[in-house]
C-alpha cells in the first residue's frame, strides 16, 4: 500500500496503462506542457512524450469526436475535459456518438474511449464552472459512469474505465484531488464496475453518497453515531451506470431507511432516481420515504456564503437521517 | 476535360454509378410501398461524386460520410442487398436494422458511417486519420459532408485540428447547392466553399464532381497530399441531387428549371456517352452495366424483403460490449423494469399492429400508402416536409381525431 | 372554438404574438422559405418577412446563443431547433448561458427567449433522431419547461411562453403534430404555466403522462374502465417546470396509486423525478409504489418492431395500472 | 505610429489605463488575502487593448468580453467599487456577488458581461448585433476574445452568421499569445489570426494591442464599418499578460525572458512616456494620473470590505423573472426541499466555517493564506494551477488525510 492523493492515484493509473498498452493515450486542453489543469496528467509528457500526450485546442466537440474515431480505430483515448462544465459543449459527440455508435451500428464498432473530467462546487467558481451532472450522464444508455472518491478507487477505476471497451464518463471532484488515501500496489489491482462500496456498517438508516458527498456522509454517519446514538450503514456506489442496486437494497432491506446525498441539483438528480429505483424495489421495507439531501437549486453563486449555503454539508445529512428516523427509534 | 482511363476503369466506374443510380431509386420505390421506412435521402445525381472519390481509395483508407450514404457504401464495396436489408430494417441489414437509412456502416470494407447529425462526422473523422498517424500505418480518412455542414461548430473545430496535427484526412465538400431547403447564399457568406477553411490552414479545390473523371483527379490528389505529405486539405465538389432533401420534399425553394438543367449534366448519361463517343465502351457494354446494375438492385429487394426482422429480444444487443470474462451487467437488470416489451411474448397488440404496418402508419394500421408524387419519391398530399416523415402518422391521426 | 391540428395551434399562437409584438420573431434551420421541417412555421414568413421569419445556417449552440443576446437587447425571440435531438449542440448556450444569466449577473439582464423543438419517437428515425429529453431539460434551474399534448394546450402555452421572461423550453412531439382538436379562439386565451390538466377523472389509479404519452394514458384509462372496471384519474402536467404538484398529489390522495408514463429513458428520467417527489409528499397514502412506463433503455431502433417495442403503449399502462393495484380493489 | 490625439485624451486614456493596472494589482493582493475567491484572471499588460477599445466606442455601443474583464468593465464606466465588491462577493458588486471575477456585468454602462465559458459570448454578440440591426438603432456590439477563444466551434458559426447577416459586430482577439499554457502556435494552425475568418466572409487586420492609439484606430475603423457599412470584421491586436494565466499559475509554459522582453513594450509606462516626450502631458500629469488609480483602487478596496455578504435569503433571488401578476412558482416550492441552507438560522456551522474562512480554504478553516510567490500572484508550494483554485482545499485536506 502506498499513501496517494486521488491526483496522483489518477495519474498513476494512466501511466500504468500507458505503459502496459501502447494503444492508450491521453488528449486534451494543457494536459501536456501545462501539466494538466488539476495536475492530474502531472509528468505523463515526460514520460510519454507528445504523440502520447496530446494539447488540444479549446474544441470540446471535436476533442471528444476525435476520441471517437480514434477509438473505433483501434485506439484507447482517454479525453480529458478540463472541467465537466465543458462537457455540454461536447454532448453531442457523446450522446449521439460515442453511447450510440456501437448500438447503432450493431456492434460492428467499439469506442473504448474514456472521457474523464472533473466537476463539483466549493471554490467559489461561480455560476458556469460548480456543475455536478452526474444526474445527466447517468440517463444515456450506452455510457458508462464512473464517479469514485478515494484514490484507492480512483485508481482502480480508472484502470478498469481504460481496458474497458465501451465509452466511459469518468467523473472528479474537485475538492478530492488533494485528498490522501492508501492504494494498494500492482498494476492489476482494478475494480469491477458496478460494484458498491459499503463505507461504514450500521443498521439504523443507509446512506447513500457519492463522490465528496461520500465523504460528507461518513462525517454525518460518525456524528450520528457519536451524538445520536445511531449507526449509519454508508454506501458508495462508486458506479451509477452499471449500479450496485443489491448492496444499496440489502442495506435499506435491514435499515428501513435511507438519505441520498449529492451535490446537484434536486430535481430529476441522482437522489430521484436512486430514491425511486429503492422505492420501486423495497417500498415494503421502507419504514418512511427515502430522504434526499441535494444541492440548492440554482446556479451556483460566487459569494462564498452563498455558495457554502448550496452545497449539502454535514448537518444536512445527519437532519435527514434524523427526519427519517423519526418516531422510529 | 481529364483523359478517359482505360476500358476496364471506365466501365467499373460507368456499372458502379448505374448501380448507385438504379439502387437508389428502388429504394424510394420501396419507400413508397412502405418496406423503408423513417427518412430516406437519396443521392441521385451526386453518383459522379461518390464513384470518383471510392475509386481512387485503397482498401486500408477510411470512408466516412453523412445521412446520404447508401450509394457511398455501395461504392466502397459493401453488398447491396445488405444495405437494402437495412432500409428494410432487418436483421441482414449493415447495422442489423437498428440503423437505418441514416447509419450505413460496413467495417469490413472500411465505411465508417452514415451519421444523422450534420456534422458530426467531421471531427470523428480527424479521429480516424490520428489513429493512422499514430500507428504509423499510411492509410487516409475521406470525409464526405454537405455544403449545409461547413456552418457547424464541428467544421471549424476539425479544419484546424487537422491542420494543426497534420492528420491524413481529406476533407469533401457534396456542394449540392442546398442545406435542406436553404440554398447555399443563403446558409453561407463564403459561397465558394473551397476557400471556407482557408483561415484555419486548410487550402481547398474545386471540381466539377458531375464528372467522375474530374472527381478522380480531385480526390487523388488530395489522397496524394494526406498519405504522402501529411497534408490535409479541403474539395469542394459541385453536384446536385435531383430528388427533394428527403423522400417527401415539396422542393418549394427550387424551381423546375433549375433541376432541368442540371438534369443535363447527368453525370451517368454524359460519362456513359463519353466513353461510347471516344470508342473506349461500346453501347452494348452500357447496356450492360445499367442490366447487371437492374438484376443486383432487384436481388437486393428480394433479399431485403426475404431477411427477417430483428426479434424482440435482440433489443438490448450492443448496447454495452461487456468484456469483463465474469461478466457484470452495464444496464442494471435488476431494477423494476419500466419498459415491458422487449419479449415476443409481452409484445402489445398496439405495438405489433403499429409495427406490422410501418411506422410511418402509426394510428392508421389498415391505410393505404399515400400515391406517391413528384418523381415518385414524395408523397401526395402531404405538402409537407421531410424531417417530417412523421407526417403520415399524423395525417392518419387527423382522420380520427 | 375552433378544429385546428397542433401545427396549425402553434402556428398561431406565434402569428398572433407576432402581430401583438414587434419585439417577437422567429429563427431557425429552415423555418422560411422551407416552411418549417414539420410545416409549423408555414406562412409566416409570407406574412412577415425576412426579418422576423430568419432562416438559419446549420450553427445550433450559434442560433441559441444569437437568441440569447437579441433577448438580452430586448427581443422575444423564438428559436426552432428542427429536432430536440440537434439540441444537444446547444446546451452550452441553454445551460450555461440562458439558464445562468438572470441568475448570475443579479437580474440585470432577462431572456424572455422561447426554445422549440419537437421530439420522441415512433417514425423509425432511428438511434440520432428519436430523443426524448425532457428529463435532461427539466433538470435546470432557470428554465422553464412546456411540453403540451393538445392543440389547445400548444397554443396557450405557446402565447404565454412568449409573453414570459424567462427562457422556456418549448418541446413538442413529432407525432402530434397532425393531432386535431378544439382551440379557443381569441388572442388572450393564454395558459398559466403550472397548472396541471385533469383529463379524466377516477377514483382508482392516478395515471400521469406527458406529451404523446398523455395520449397513451387516456387511452389506456379507457381500457381500463372497459374490460377492468377501473376508474384510472389522468392527469397531464403540462409543464414540468413549474410543476404542478398538488394537482398530483391532490389525486394519489384520492387513488393511493400511481404510474407515471414518459417516453424517455428510465434511468433518472421525468418518471423517476415524479415517483420521488409523490413519494416523498404522500408516501403514507401509497398502497404501493408508484409505477413506471418509460420508452426502452436503448437509442431508438430503426426497425420498426424493435421501434414499436420500444415505445410504450397502451398495454403497458393498462398492466402497470393492474400491477399496481393488485390486491388493492 | 499614430499621432497623439489632445491633452485631455491623452490624460484620459492615460488615466483609464493606469486605473485598470493599479486596479488588477489591488485585485491580485485582495486575493491573496482570501478576500477574492475562485479564479482571478488579471489582464495586467493588456491594458492598450482595453482602453483603446472603449475610448471610441459610444454609450450606445455593446462590450462583450471574457472572464478577463474587470477592466473592461471599468474602462465602460463601471464603478471600481462595484467590480471590486464583487470579487468580494458582496452584495454592491455587479452581480451582487453571484457572478464573481469570471461573470461581471453592467447593463446600465453596457457591459454585458462577463463569461466563464471560452467563446460563449461571440454568439451572444451576433444577438446584440442582431437587435440592433433589427431595432433599426445604429449601436454596435465590439464581442473580445482570446486566441484561444478562436478554435471553439462558436467562432466558425459565429463570423458565418455575422458575415451572413451583416451584423454590426466587431469581434476583436485579444492575443495574448497563450490560451492558458499553450502558445498560439501549438494551439492554432492559422497563427496569423486576423485572417482566421477570412475564410467565411470576414476580413481581418492586426494592430499592436501595445499601443493605445493604434488599437483606437484600428478599433474606431471596424466600428465604422460595423455601424456605416453594416460589415463585421475581425481584428487582431497583440498584446501579452504579464501574469500568469490566473492567480495560482507557475508559468512552465514560457520564459522568463520572453516576459521581460514584453514588459519593455509596457502599454503604460510607454505611452506616458510619449506623451511626456511630445509636451502632451507634464511629468506631474501622469503622477496625477497614477495618484487618482491609486486613491480609486484603495477607497474601493475598503468600499468592497464594508459592502455586506448576500443574505442567504436571497438564493433563490433572480433565478426567474415573474412577469405573471397571479404570480405562480417557478421553483416548485412544494416539493421536499432536498437542500435546507437557505435561511440564516439553518447555515449549518460547517457551512459557515467554511464561508467565513473563504471557499479556498475549504477543509482547513484555521489555516493561513499560504504566501505569496512569483510576482505576487501566484501561491507557494502550489506548482498547481490556475484552474485550480480548489488547489488550497486539497492541500489542506491532505494534511487531515
Ligand atoms: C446538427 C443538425 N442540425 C440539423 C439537422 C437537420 N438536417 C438534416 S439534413 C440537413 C441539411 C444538410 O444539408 P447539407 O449539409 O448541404 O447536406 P445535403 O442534405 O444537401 O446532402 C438538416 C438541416 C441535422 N440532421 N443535424
Ligand atoms: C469552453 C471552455 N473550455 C475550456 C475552458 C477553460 N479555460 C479557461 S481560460 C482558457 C484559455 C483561454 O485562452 P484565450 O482564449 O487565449 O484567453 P486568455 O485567457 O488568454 O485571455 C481555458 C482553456 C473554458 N473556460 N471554456
Ligand atoms: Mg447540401
Ligand atoms: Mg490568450
Amino acid at each position: 500500500m502506498a499513501t496517494l492523493r486521488m491526483r496522483e492515484a489518477l495519474r498513476d493509473a494512466m501511466a500504468e496503462e500507458m505503459r502496459r498498452d501502447e494503444a492508450v493515450f491521453v488528449m486534451g486542453e494543457d494536459v501536456g506542457v501545462f501539466q494538466g489543469a488539476f495536475k492530474v496528467t502531472e509528468g505523463l509528457l515526460d514520460e510519454f512524450g507528445e504523440r502520447r500526450v496530446r494539447d488540444t485546442p479549446i474544441s470540446e466537440n471535436t476533442i471528444v469526436g476525435a476520441g471517437v474515431g480514434a477509438a473505433m480505430a483501434g485506439l484507447r483515448p482517454i479525453v480529458e475535459l478540463m472541467t465537466v462544465n465543458f462537457s455540454l459543449l461536447a454532448l453531442d459527440q457523446i450522446v449521439n456518438h460515442a453511447a450510440a455508435i456501437p448500438y447503432m451500428f450493431n456492434g460492428q464498432a467499439k469506442v473504448p474511449m474514456v472521457v474523464r473530467m472533473p466537476g463539483g462546487g466549493g471554490h467559489q467558481l461561480g455560476p458556469t464552472h460548480s456543475h455536478s451532472f452526474e444526474a445527466l450522464y447517468l440517463q444515456v444508455p450506452g455510457l458508462l459512469v464512473a464517479c469514485p472518491s478515494t484514490p484507492a478507487d480512483g485508481k482502480a477505476l480508472l484502470k478498469t474505465a481504460i481496458r474497458d471497451d465501451n465509452p466511459v464518463i469518468f467523473i472528479e471532484h474537485e475538492s478530492l484531488y488533494g485528498v490522501r488515501g492508501e492504494v494498494p500496489e500492482g498494476d492489476d489491482h482494478v475494480l469491477r464496475f458496478g460494484e458498491a462500496a459499503v463505507r461504514r456498517e450500521g443498521g439504523d438508516v443507509t446512506i447513500v453518497g457519492i463522490l465528496k458527498m461520500a465523504q460528507v456522509a461518513e462525517e454525518a454517519a460518525r456524528t450520528l453515531s457519536h451524538e445520536h446514538g445511531i449507526e449509519a450503514e454508508v454506501i458508495d456506489p462508486r458506479t451509477l451506470r452499471p449500479l450496485d442496486l443489491d448492496t444499496i437494497l440489502d442495506s435499506v432491506r435491514k435499515t428501513n431507511h435511507a438519505v441520498i446525498v449529492e451535490e446537484g441539483w434536486p430535481h430529476g438528480g441522482v437522489g430521484a432516481n436512486l430514491s425511486t429505483l429503492i422505492t420501486e424495489q423495497a417500498f415494503d421495507d421502507l419504514d418512511a420515504p427515502v430522504q434526499r439531501v441535494t444541492g440548492a437549486d440554482v446556479h451556483m453563486p460566487y459569494s462564498k456564503r452563498l455558495e457554502q449555503a448550496a452545497i449539502p454539508h454535514e448537518e444536512h445529512v445527519v437532519s435527514a437521517a434524523l427526519a427519517t428516523l423519526e418516531g422510529s427509534i | 476535360m481529364p483523359d478517359l482511363p482505360d476500358a476496364a476503369t471506365c466501365y467499373e466506374l460507368l456499372a458502379r454509378m448505374a448501380l448507385i443510380r438504379r439502387f437508389e431509386e428502388e429504394a424510394g420505390r420501396q419507400y413508397q410501398r412502405a418496406k423503408a421506412g423513417g427518412f430516406l435521402h437519396l443521392a441521385i445525381g451526386e453518383e459522379a461524386t461518390i464513384v470518383g472519390t471510392t475509386s481512387v481509395m485503397r482498401d486500408e483508407d477510411f470512408l466516412i460520410g453523412t445521412y446520404r450514404t447508401h450509394g457511398h457504401a455501395i461504392a466502397r464495396g459493401t453488398d447491396p442487398n445488405r444495405v437494402m436489408a437495412e432500409l428494410f430494417g432487418r436483421v441482414d441489414g449493415t447495422s442489423g436494422g437498428r440503423g437505418g437509412s441514416m447509419h450505413i456502416f460496413d467495417a469490413e470494407n472500411r465505411f465508417m458511417g452514415g451519421y444523422g447529425i450534420v456534422g458530426g462526422n467531421l471531427p470523428i473523422a480527424a479521429g480516424l486519420g490520428l489513429a493512422s498517424q499514430y500507428k504509423g500505418e499510411d492509410s487516409v480518412t475521406v470525409c464526405m459532408f454537405g455544403d449545409g455542414g461547413t456552418n457547424t461548430g464541428n467544421f471549424g473545430e476539425t479544419m484546424n485540428l487537422a491542420a494543426l496535427w497534420t492528420l491524413p484526412v481529406l476533407f469533401l465538400v457534396e456542394n449540392n447547392l442546398y442545406g435542406m431547403g436553404t440554398a447555399v447564399e443563403r446558409h453561407s457568406a463564403q459561397t465558394d466553399l473551397s476557400k471556407k477553411a482557408e483561415g484555419y490552414g486548410i487550402p481547398g479545390t474545386r471540381v466539377d464532381g458531375m464528372d467522375v473523371l474530374a472527381v478522380r483527379e480531385g480526390v487523388a490528389e488530395g489522397i496524394r497530399m494526406a498519405r504522402e505529405d501529411a497534408r490535409p486539405t479541403l474539395l469542394e465538389a459541385f453536384t446536385y441531387r435531383y430528388r427533394g432533401h428527403s423522400a417527401a420534399d415539396p422542393e418549394v425553394y427550387r424551381e423546375r428549371e433549375e433541376v432541368e438543367e442540371w438534369q443535363e449534366k447527368d453525370p451517368i448519361e454524359n460519362f456513359a456517352k463519353r466513353c461510347v463517343g471516344a470508342g473506349v465502351l461500346g453501347e452494348r457494354e452500357v447496356q450492360q452495366a445499367r442490366d447487371t446494375a437492374e438484376e443486383t438492385v432487384l436481388a437486393a429487394a428480394e433479399f431485403a424483403e426475404a431477411s427477417p426482422e430483428p426479434p424482440l429480444d435482440t433489443m438490448y444487443e450492443s448496447l454495452y460490449a461487456t468484456t469483463d470474462p465474469s461478466g457484470w451487467y452495464a444496464v442494471d437488470e435488476r431494477s423494476p423494469e419500466p419498459h415491458r416489451g422487449e419479449r415476443e411474448e409481452s409484445m402489445p397488440d398496439t405495438a405489433r399492429e403499429l409495427a406490422e404496418a410501418g411506422a410511418a402508419y402509426a394510428g392508421r394500421p389498415e391505410g393505404p400508402r399515400p400515391n406517391p408524387a413528384l418523381e415518385g419519391d414524395a408523397r401526395e398530399g402531404t405538402a409537407h416536409n421531410v424531417e417530417d416523415s412523421g407526417e403520415q402518422a399524423v395525417n392518419a391521426q387527423e382522420d380520427e381525431g
